[in-house]
């Protein structure tokens, strides 16, 4: 009981280490693998974000589209 | 037309009444008075109506929250004193109906405060038994929490619905996500002198490991690990760390404003690059080995996240990424939800730790944002690009709720400054973060 | 052509015949001849090809049907009799055809009857053992509706389906929904009376509870009640369940034209008012506290339901209520129609209860839809405003099923008059109804 | 077994007074409630019936017409 | 920038580290050393942080995979050998970014091969556990893998996205699709030639079946069989399975070339008939019942196939079939593919069998699709109407690839021949084909 | 261990029939189906192939132009 103040101070050294550890690494393989890839495969760079679900919404639109000539066809 | 009802409804009873006192042999409508019935089988009594009602009286639920028994257990086989069969379980139905006034009227992460709180509301309930091995909640609760799968699940979704763009633009702030942790690790040492040095708290140091973790801001985390080390407070640890997370534009201004000039916070900071996408393609292969590498206890929570984010960014199983960010995630959310809430149960929830879990927890994720502005403070003062302080708030994860409160700061100070994008990186570095952290005390405490 | 394929195959099989006699030693492709064969290892025997086919013939399903065995048992260790694992098989198997007929043809409830039959169908297979332990319907069964999870999923979905607000806008017609319940009760002692002063049923009393909830008109209450009360009937309880209630356009009408006069039928009822938002949202929450008062034990059925129009009604959680209506309740309709269609196999199913089932069953349903019009129009008698009594038979729920009856009855007699929301009041209160008489059961007989 | 009819016909009593004690006073307490919320929150009447699956519409709705408008542009 | 982010690092780790060793009793945070540490409570000793930092250490996975230790055992309790520890592991990891690499860049059935891929990469990481009863991975093994319950679902979804109308326009080429099952059963007697006469392999004839289904090209029926017969080989079946599904574009045109000549490649067909409904809504019954009568053992496959396409079919039940194509569907894939990587663990995987296996199963496909393509030759040779032999090797199943390869190898022999319907036939009897002989296997040896 | 391909190859008649047998009854049935289905139910006569997700395609289709329909009356 007495050294749990002590052993938890460890815990957060510790603890603070390890992620920094980890995302500090992280931050450098990230930088260098940008590097990388830019020089490597320079075509096709994306948007910096929302890239979750443009797949979907073209389909969608795709089918929009696809139905509004159908109908227009049919309009005829 | 009300007085012909009652009129009516008297009439029937009165008729039926009747008829019953003539018949011989009468039933109680109990578990109890049915076993007596039977050893009782030969006597012949007289029993009216009127007895019939007096016993089934004692089935209601209005007789259970004004008459507690001894000996009445919960799901677990424990026994339930007579506060928390009563005046208990009233608070805590009066305590779900707040979370719901929260959820729905002030928009507290109602996707999980809803279930909770029914959840809370169902486990509440006298003799219909709900969080027992065959009952409604303790059905769902050994199917996917006492084994920690659901939340795996629903991290899974969530890597599913991540994007990791912004970071990736400027991978420099996800160390933002790293110094908010320290709301994990010093709430730890906290909670560890508190529960030593003064009588206010006794938690163990397991107990304690659990409670910081609300300081990571991340649902899913905080329920995976308060079921691994303290399966006792998930209820109340999963209740805040939701509130808390919901309470983020409330919480974390006053603290930005306290620690940043007004200078600081108008800094605007550089647009940003253009993410190429096999970088979003590999992250979540690198973040995964890194914690092979590093922290192979942190894997369970950091490969069901980088397995939804990775089927997302290879693009070529759509079918099942859409399922993991929809039908997959929603499902699980519910029956998560209303499992978790079994733990709202009085006699689980109304107990001294729990304000002690609200404050500690208050305190982590107040750590928490301080830690982040301060260290953001840091890096502006060492970087070459300028970086405002504010978007360190965001490291606490909470995504998006703290990126926005971030740009909403922001643009306070300096209108048309937008921080929105900027603040996504320390935002879903922050998940990462908190979920190595979480490796961290699955690794020493389990 | 035909020609040709058949001498090909006859050549194909001649040369691997001929080749087949030539080797030493034959394996019977069947469990029991595997066995011996181990056991034999040592002796050399010269089994020609046309001996495998013999023992293979002794695997097919047409030996099965033909040549029924001693010790042959069931997925649960009954031993299964000669007639049920020859003709009642077949006659099973043919019985499902039929319900695959009403679901397509004639559009009896086909989002049940047609996984309740395929589960049927495939309960009927010998040999395969599909309602085992280990078995397609037998994991099924046990995962889902042996706890009586499903059922309550399913009562969550349909309370998301729910609209209250036809009752809301004139709650006194909830009564009706309450009337109708008599078709459960009454049915509960006529049952009762023939099992013990006829030859013609002998049920206990537990089993004619489990069989008069077919009068409440709901499907999930049925398959909750019957799982937990007999287990046994549940295939047939379940099948009579959905086919009376996929039959009301059959059953009520008749019952309904007898017991009123046209005049009545003919009363044209007030416009409803506007019901506020926040009505709705706290329905849920009234129906849930008043069970939790008066019934806790029907608290698992009333709350499943109300979690699902809480959910909905919330309106922040617009998600979760989506699945809830949608993937998940497929989902478990699928897996709950192939669970108790389980409980069709030959043996469960054809016997003498059975047939009692089904009566009862229907008498249930007259009665119950016969009680509700009674009542409206004692109701109508004493109300100030007027009560069309064809909106009594609503209140046996088959929700909207009995509504739109009433309103197409109600439009014979008087074109135009538009009784179907009108109608919708007591039809979505008797499901709160026999879920509250589901309660009353369960209190007296678990 | 004697005994079936009577004991059944006391839960029949039983089981309807307790339905309709329910029903009745959920009918009450609905009935007060409207007349509450009529007084203290008059703003806001829904209509009695339908609001089942509007929000999925609207949505749907507003994506055609969203891809409509796309379209239109598109094709100037 | 960088630098002074290292050196604030530093200086945090310094700072803390100072502190630290001050303090008198520190702790390990390892399993083992926390156990340790409670028996030797009494002890003071001065552990410093880079004490701390090299017990952590040992936790880390760089120490796992370069420092193999006696008694480590996997999930089940088996031992894991000093080289399945760490070059196995690294080895496995390669193998699943191959995979990923496979299924992303060459478009190789992604939606099994990435969460089979990342199922193995997580089952390979040391320490974590995952296929433990517990972990991850093993939960979900036992929930739907050991009970062969996933495939079955997966069957029924496949079932329910089938069309049969090609088929049913020319029933007799379903006869094609049983020619190509000369790759299960000349495989397995090839296989157990090999075991039997050569050092190669040393399979048991239950291995040799199990494999040799490989050649059915149809992942779900690998798998079911795989988890019945020899479950050990499930990760190498699975992943042979899935891979030369994929390859099929380039396993058989050089077969499909090499048997047949140009005229042969460039026969066209008739135009087919139409098909009315009612034969496709009978065409799932016509092959059930049929599969009852002859061979009940393949009833959990056939029956689910069944279920899905009749609930199709039925057109009654659109919500259900939708579920089962969708949502049902995904999400049983997606748990499938992670637990079937389960066992691309390393002691599971890179084990002589292995090789074996992937040899065997392309034997297999080749040998399928060589009968298919010479049974249709030998049609053609018989029948009125012209066979274009080509289709016959879409009886492998592989659906829908097989098709479109067929379709595409015509197309290069003569332009605008469009063969796709009509090898459509063969395609999907091969599916039916493959669950007869799956059948037929478990018959056998189950 | 000697009877190994022995008995793996009766397997492979025994499969090999069955599989046969059954396709072959199936084919015979499926063709006497088309006969008498032709015969009493001349009606109706469905497209040989692409049924899958007419349905579903069918409703997309409708709701789409009921959206259209919806869009024009509200630009009008
Ligand atoms: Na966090
Ligand atoms: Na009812
Ligand atoms: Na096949």
């Amino acid at each position: 009981m007495e050294n749990m103040v002590a052993e938890s101070f460890k815990y957060m050294v510790l603890g603070m280490g390890i992620v920094f550890t980890f995302l500090y690494i992280m931050v450098i393989v990230l930088q260098y693998q940008a590097k990388l890839i830019a020089k490597y495969f320079p075509e096709e760079p994306d948007q910096p974000s929302g890239g979750a679900s443009t797949g979907l919404d073209k389909k969608k639109v795709a089918a929009v589209i696809a139905a509004i000539q159908h109908h227009k066809n049919i309009g005829k | 037309m009300k007085k012909s009802i009652i009129a009516g409804l008297l009439l029937f009873f009165a008729l039926f009444a009747g008829q019953a006192t003539a018949s011989e042999h009468a039933a109680a409508p109990s578990h109890v008075s049915a076993t007596a019935q039977h050893t009782e089988e030969a006597e012949v009594h007289d029993k009216s109506i009127w007895e019939l009602l007096k016993s089934f009286y004692k089935t209601t639920g209005i007789y259970a929250f004004t008459t507690p028994q001894d000996g009445v257990v919960n799901g677990e086989g424990e026994e339930v004193s007579s506060f928390h069969q009563t005046w208990g379980r009233i608070i805590m139905i009066g305590i779900t109906l707040l979370l719901f006034y929260l959820a729905i009227a002030k928009g507290f992460e109602p996707l999980l405060l809803i279930p909770i709180g029914f959840g809370g509301l169902l486990a509440n309930i006298p003799m219909a038994n709900m969080t027992g091995d065959h009952g409604f909640l303790g059905v769902i609760y050994n199917a996917g929490i006492a084994n920690e799968f659901f939340p795996l699940l629903i991290f899974m979704g969530v890597g599913a619905m991540t994007d990791f763009g912004p970071m990736l633009a400027n991978p420099k702030t996800a160390l933002l996500g790293g110094a908010a942790q320290f709301g994990i690790f010093g709430t730890l040492v906290g909670a560890a002198a508190l529960s030593q040095f003064t009588p206010l708290f006794d938690f163990s140091l397991q107990d304690c490991a659990a409670i910081s973790i609300i300081g990571g801001a991340d649902g899913p985390t905080s329920i995976f690990i308060a079921t691994k080390l303290a399966p006792d407070l998930l209820g109340a640890i999963a209740v805040a760390a939701y509130s808390y997370m919901a309470l983020v534009p409330v919480i974390q201004p006053p603290i930005m404003k306290a620690l940043t000039s007004k200078e600081e916070r108008m800094i605007v900071m550089k647009q940003q690059r253009k993410v190429h996408k096999l970088e979003k393609l590999f992250l979540p292969l690198i973040v995964l080995g890194l914690s092979i590498l590093l922290l192979p206890e942190s894997t369970p929570l950091i490969g069901a996240f980088t397995f939804g984010n990775f089927a997302k960014e290879s693009g070529v199983v759509d079918r099942l990424s859409d399922t993991m960010q929809n039908a997959l995630i929603n499902i699980v959310t519910i029956l998560l939800g209303l499992g978790v809430g079994s733990k709202l149960a009085a006699e689980k929830f109304l107990v001294g730790d729990t304000l002690g879990i609200l404050i500690l927890g208050l305190v982590a994720f107040a750590v928490g944002t301080a830690a982040g502005v301060l260290m953001a403070k840091l890096m502006n003062k060492f970087s070459d690009e300028p970086i405002n302080p504010l978007i360190g708030a965001a490291g606490v994860s909470a995504v998006p709720m703290a990126a926005r409160v971030v740009n909403k700061v922001g643009m306070e100070s300096k209108p048309g400054n937008i921080l929105l994008m900027h603040a996504m990186g320390p935002n879903v570095s922050g998940v990462i973060g908190s979920a190595v952290a979480a490796g961290v005390l699955i690794s020493i405490f389990n």
